[in-house]
């Protein structure tokens, strides 16, 4: 009858004695206060691993604990394995462009996942053609996995559109900034397949950060009680802007499914193997009629927030760099190397592939037009509006004032 | 029989039902919309008929509702959301405003929002604070979102409808003191165009412009104004958004005088919006300042003092004896 | 690493086979959906119970799970738990009186506690002067022990005002009546109370419907977070108006505080002693620093949600005749009389006592003036605004020309 | 030194600092706001100067850094929140439209709401969607808000100040894309008053009204103007709720022709208040109708069309030649 965390049980300020008294002390009981927290990070977390980081496979036998996962990669060859290889490759070059461009001014903002490549190909490539994903801003890797012409996430940063892609096309929604609405979208969407009858699942992707916003509880409460077939996948990297993951939680985000009814697993984000598999050991559950799951990919953002950040105002230099041993593309690769799924002609190959990528890229973006100065009417209603007919024409009037006049 | 007399409730109530019928993928969503039927009972019975499936209450969350609406509608359905009252529409304004008004700009046309946001409001009815109010401006001034308000049982169904038929978000604010006056209900009429105003009475002297729950207030008044020799046209503007500026300047051109009449908040009241605009495409037909009744800069009042706080007969009398002083 | 609640292991549509295919078996669908719900309703909750519905004791040793608790009642004699009967049959006796001055036009609704007494008087009579309390609309048990005139209360059901008392003076809030949202004043004001240095606790009350919000999950994160001294005090009184826990959660709700970091404890809401317990071991949690705790009291709630309210619309009366036997109050009398606490006398006194009650509320209510008119421009700035001072004045003369004239 | 030369921006940050060591209630709190000093940096050094319990990073969650705000609130403090961007308040618009705004009037003024929230609003940065928003109709309409927005570091320092001492909720908009804008700030003089318009350039032939971001682009219409030999006043309004029509229907008095201008849509856009209300105190006077400039009913467009969508010196001039020609 009584749930307590372990973490709860620790008292949080100096047990037994009394606050500090008096406003004068608060900066120390301040200090106290963010000692506790600290201490709350897990820095070596339990999570389902299935290759280490130095590319080695973990085996049941090692981990009992990953047997409910493992037999969701049995499939994989090696092929599979040199494909998410490639996705996570091909998604860092795609993504260092973009960071590149917009130093050159080309996008006026970029929001880069570097470090987060595991989690979203791993993600992304376990979902079916008419699974359904509702991205936040940062998914580019799944973007590449649903098959959208990278190209395309360009246009927001660019300022160009608010959103350049068909979601139904590729069954990818557009990416949503004002963070943790598209679990809501997610849940609903979820909702309406399971009216449908359909076995199709769905995909909310969201933050760390995200996690303290109410609207996330609510698409936990809305999938729990309609028992929708919604997978929600936090990539926590740790970060969100400046603020680090204490600042939003208490204890591991993983565990917040449970009491909403549904389960939570942690998985080493920076495995692009065991993303695949619980991914898909969550799909599966949705597809089965099981209901929601909530996966916490436990990762790391290497990059600053977006290009208009600088962490180095809010984080050391050594956690960075711990982080960087880590990286997900070096593990598969070890991996690779060691099993011999593929050698030195493979990468180079896959180098010269990524340098096609990488100038088509710059090649779009610099000759991407930028829109009629009329595209500010339109699409604001799909049935009309008297008002935005009136501004229309009133505007193309005033244009139209400036040519030959003067 | 294509003529009955309805109370707009029960017009409302026959309007969903006949979505329902008409379209399986229409659904009603909200709190106490199942079994109760809603706390007006505007959907009663729809689930017994309809099931759980279609006609389905939901957790105690707004932003939840709607922003769970937006995913029901991205996969095909047609949400009809109910929000229990006007003063708890604000959790989730959020989604309102970031999310379904702008998602169909946002993917540059590819994704419709066919979402009618249902919301009993307005005061007159003696309730405690959070049900009583009117806050039509802060869905009206934001792009993406329509706005109207029926006045009547025929307006309330047919422009149910015509919401349920739009494919754009449609916010239906349901005049709540008003759901038991009875009127006739021609369920075969070809409806009027949703966003167009309608010339409730026609008059030369002055024009009212109301909607909702005032357009009664405004016909009585011009009733009463009759006796003392008054001509007064009554226009019923039905539409927020868009205000259908023709019609106000059409009876305007004719009688040279305008007061516009709501319950909410006078500053920044649709009624302001009108008064520019009417003001701007009028100037030389003017023959007085548009005048504009309504509510104060204050919270709802205490129900004891909503008679005083809420626009009526003598408030709309004076303004018009104001406007013709000029 | 994974964490999955027992519900959520109970697969929710047919395990196995395939969701049914169209639009057709919606309908059926949607019965099995509510079927499988109804199966995590708890008929027979485990919770922490000190006496019976019988009026029976008890003890650690029927219960080794109440240890923790039980102790935080041992102080309490015969004479304080004739205080605490007193406080339910007052209670109970001023909400009958207020549903029948609503009745009888005096009142435009009232919210009734009937049923909800001793979870109201056991934690209410578990705090401090000091300590600040969050109410909704429905706390009169809760109102009744910080020392509120419960004719105060009355007011803003008339209609007469939005709040009738000074908050500041018995350290009780205002009622909120939109859903949920006083759950973050209550943790705001315990973040003051820590940044004091004061040892003062905060309790905030909600509802089973209300834990849906995104606030209160906003509220759980930001007292973990910071570690505020606040009790999250929820009644499930098993109905948010007409909609059964079912909709709102999927395993009991007590269980959600630990995926944000604190404990949670079920506590039989209609048992006024393990109220009063499980409150004050909150409490004292969160005076000793230990952060927020969430006590969730299973109660019912007997009458309708208000005035305005018709349960026969959606429950059965067998359901609110088995809660009948669990009435808080008999419960206690059974107890007192049982083991000789009260005697009849003692029961006459307290009826002549509610008696006199209730003739003071029917006076105090009738006899309650309209505000004055302008009172509507009353306090709506501390600091005033022109435009108010403006549409006073023209109100003020609107008014004056009525007079006199005609 | 009574007299700098700073940034708005520095202004700012200065206001805080300065409120921070008056009054030890005084608190800041908002994502981002400690060690990074806010996303624009408003809030930079503070958490190293006066600790983490008095410059407070929240959980991400700006319906509960409002409502913590309230309790904080009432426990006697002064919390000065920051709203990452206009677009991301809405998630708090429930706190503060239904519990912020009306505590004082609910508990029949024992309660006092001495609450701030800094919103850096409107457009001109090149920024992706929800970034450049100005949200102001929203928050003035809504009875028991103050809103004010400084147009320069003067009054950015000052207004600040005074925002924090004022007893009532005040919603503080700053206009980002001027943040970098230096001007004079005296720290030592008095100030006017918070709710005051102040006369930004005299002229006499037309009036604009402005504030916030629009007070820049009018005293350069109103210099491009003079040049062509139109004597133009600009009035900061600098509040807009309460508006100080007093102000502005002084000026219109001694000019007769009024244009309101701001980036906010024209549709009920604080524009259409003060036409309503200056055409119905200066009927007379007035030459022409008030002509508003602003955004139009869309959402905001992408980075790429701002500067059409924008209203600039052009569509400025071209109201005042509209003005000019009745
Ligand atoms: C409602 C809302 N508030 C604030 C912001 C500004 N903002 C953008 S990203 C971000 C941090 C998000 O952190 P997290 O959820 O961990 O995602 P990450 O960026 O780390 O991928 C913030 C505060 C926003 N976009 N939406
Ligand atoms: C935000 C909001 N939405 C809807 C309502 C209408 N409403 C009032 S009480 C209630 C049910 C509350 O249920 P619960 O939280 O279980 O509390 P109870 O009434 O059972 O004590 C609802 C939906 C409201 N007051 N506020
Ligand atoms: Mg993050
Ligand atoms: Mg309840």
């Amino acid at each position: 009858m009584t749930v307590e965390s372990t973490a709860a049980r620790k008292p949080r300020r100096s047990s037994g004695a009394k606050r500090p008294a008096g406003a004068a002390s608060a900066a120390k009981a301040g200090k106290a206060a963010a000692a506790a927290t600290a201490q709350t990070h897990v820095a070596e977390p339990q999570f389902v691993q299935l290759l280490t980081p130095e590319g080695d496979r973990v085996e049941v036998a090692d981990n009992p604990d990953i047997a409910e996962f493992a037999p969701f990669v049995a499939d994989i060859t090696t092929d599979d394995l040199r494909g998410l290889y490639r996705d996570m490759v091909m998604t860092r070059r795609f993504d260092g462009e973009a960071t590149a461009l917009q130093r050159q001014g080309e996008l006026g903002l970029w929001a880069s996942l570097l470090g987060q490549e595991a989690a979203q190909i791993g993600s992304g490539r376990a979902l079916r053609d008419d699974d359904y994903v509702f991205p936040t801003y940062r998914e580019h890797g799944v973007a590449w996995c649903r098959g959208v012409d990278p190209t395309n996430l360009l246009g927001m940063f660019r300022g160009v559109n608010h959103g350049g892609w068909d979601p139904t096309t590729n069954n990818f929604h557009l990416y949503t900034i004002v963070i943790g609405s598209q679990t809501l979208h997610a849940t609903g969407y979820a909702m309406g397949v399971a009216k449908d009858g359909a076995d199709s699942a769905v995909i909310a992707y969201f933050g760390d950060g995200a996690s303290s916003q109410g609207d996330v509880a609510e698409a936990f409460t809305f999938s729990a009680v309609y028992n929708s077939p919604v997978v929600f996948f936090c990539q926590n990297n740790q970060w969100a802007i400046s603020e680090p993951t204490e600042r939003q939680m208490r204890v591991p985000l993983y565990q917040r499914a449970q009491g909403f009814g549904f389960p939570g697993v942690r998985v080493d984000g920076n495995d692009v193997l065991a993303c695949l598999a619980v991914t898909r050991w969550a799909l599966e559950r949705a597809r089965r009629g099981e209901g929601p799951t909530l996966v916490e990919a436990f990762t790391y953002r290497m990059g600053a927030h977006t290009t208009s950040d600088d962490p180095t105002k809010y984080r050391r230099d050594e956690e960075t760099a711990a982080w960087e041993a880590k990286d997900p593309i070096l593990r598969l690769k070890a991996h690779l190397v060691a099993t011999g799924g593929a050698d030195e002609a493979y990468f180079q190959e896959l180098e010269a592939e990524s340098e096609i990528l990488g100038k088509r890229v710059r090649e779009v973006v610099r000759s991407m037009p930028d829109p009629d100065t009329m595209a500010i009417f339109e699409n604001v209603y799909a049935d009309g509006h008297a008002l935005v007919d009136e501004e229309r024409a009133q505007f193309a009037a005033y244009l139209a004032s400036f040519e030959g006049g003067e | 029989m294509a003529v009955q007399k309805l109370t707009i409730a029960k017009a409302l109530n026959d309007s969903l039902r006949k979505a329902l019928e008409t379209d399986p993928k229409v659904l009603i969503m909200g709190e106490d919309v199942g079994k109760l039927g809603g706390v007006f009972r505007i959907t009663d019975g729809l689930q017994k008929d309809f099931g759980e499936e279609r006609v389905i209450d939901t957790p105690l969350a707004e932003s939840g509702i709607v922003g769970t609406a937006i995913g029901l509608a991205l996969r095909g359905y047609r949400p009809v959301v109910e929000i229990q009252f006007d003063g708890f529409v604000f959790p989730a304004y959020d989604q309102i405003v970031t999310q379904l008004a702008k998602m169909h700009a946002r993917s540059l046309g590819t994704i419709k929002m066919p979402v009618v946001i249902r919301i009993p409001y307005a005061g007159g009815i003696g309730a405690v604070e959070h049900h009583s109010e009117s806050p039509e401006t802060l869905f009206a001034h934001v792009p993406g979102l329509k706005v109207v308000s029926p006045s009547n049982a025929n307006d309330a169904y047919w422009m149910l409808q015509q919401a349920i038929l739009s494919d754009d978000p449609v916010i239906f604010f349901e005049p709540k003191r008003r759901y038991w006056d009875k009127g006739e209900v021609d369920v075969e009429a070809i409806p009027d165009a949703l966003h167009g105003s309608r010339v409730a009475r026609t008059g030369t002297d002055i024009t009212l412009a109301a909607y909702g729950p005032m357009v009664k207030v405004c016909l009585e008044a011009a009733a009463a104004a009759a006796e003392e020799g008054k001509s007064v046209e009554v226009v019923d503007l039905r539409s927020m958004s868009p205000v259908d500026f023709d019609g106000i300047q059409a009876s305007v051109e004719k009688t040279r005088r305008l007061v516009v009449v709501h319950e909410a908040p006078v500053f920044l009241g649709v009624g302001s919006e009108i008064a520019a605009r009417i003001t701007e495409r009028c100037f030389y037909h003017l023959e007085a300042p548009v005048l504009r009744v309504g509510g104060y800069h204050a919270p709802y009042p205490p129900a004891r003092l909503e008679d005083e706080y809420l626009p009526g007969l003598d408030r709309v009398l004076d303004a018009v004896d104001r406007s013709l002083a000029y």
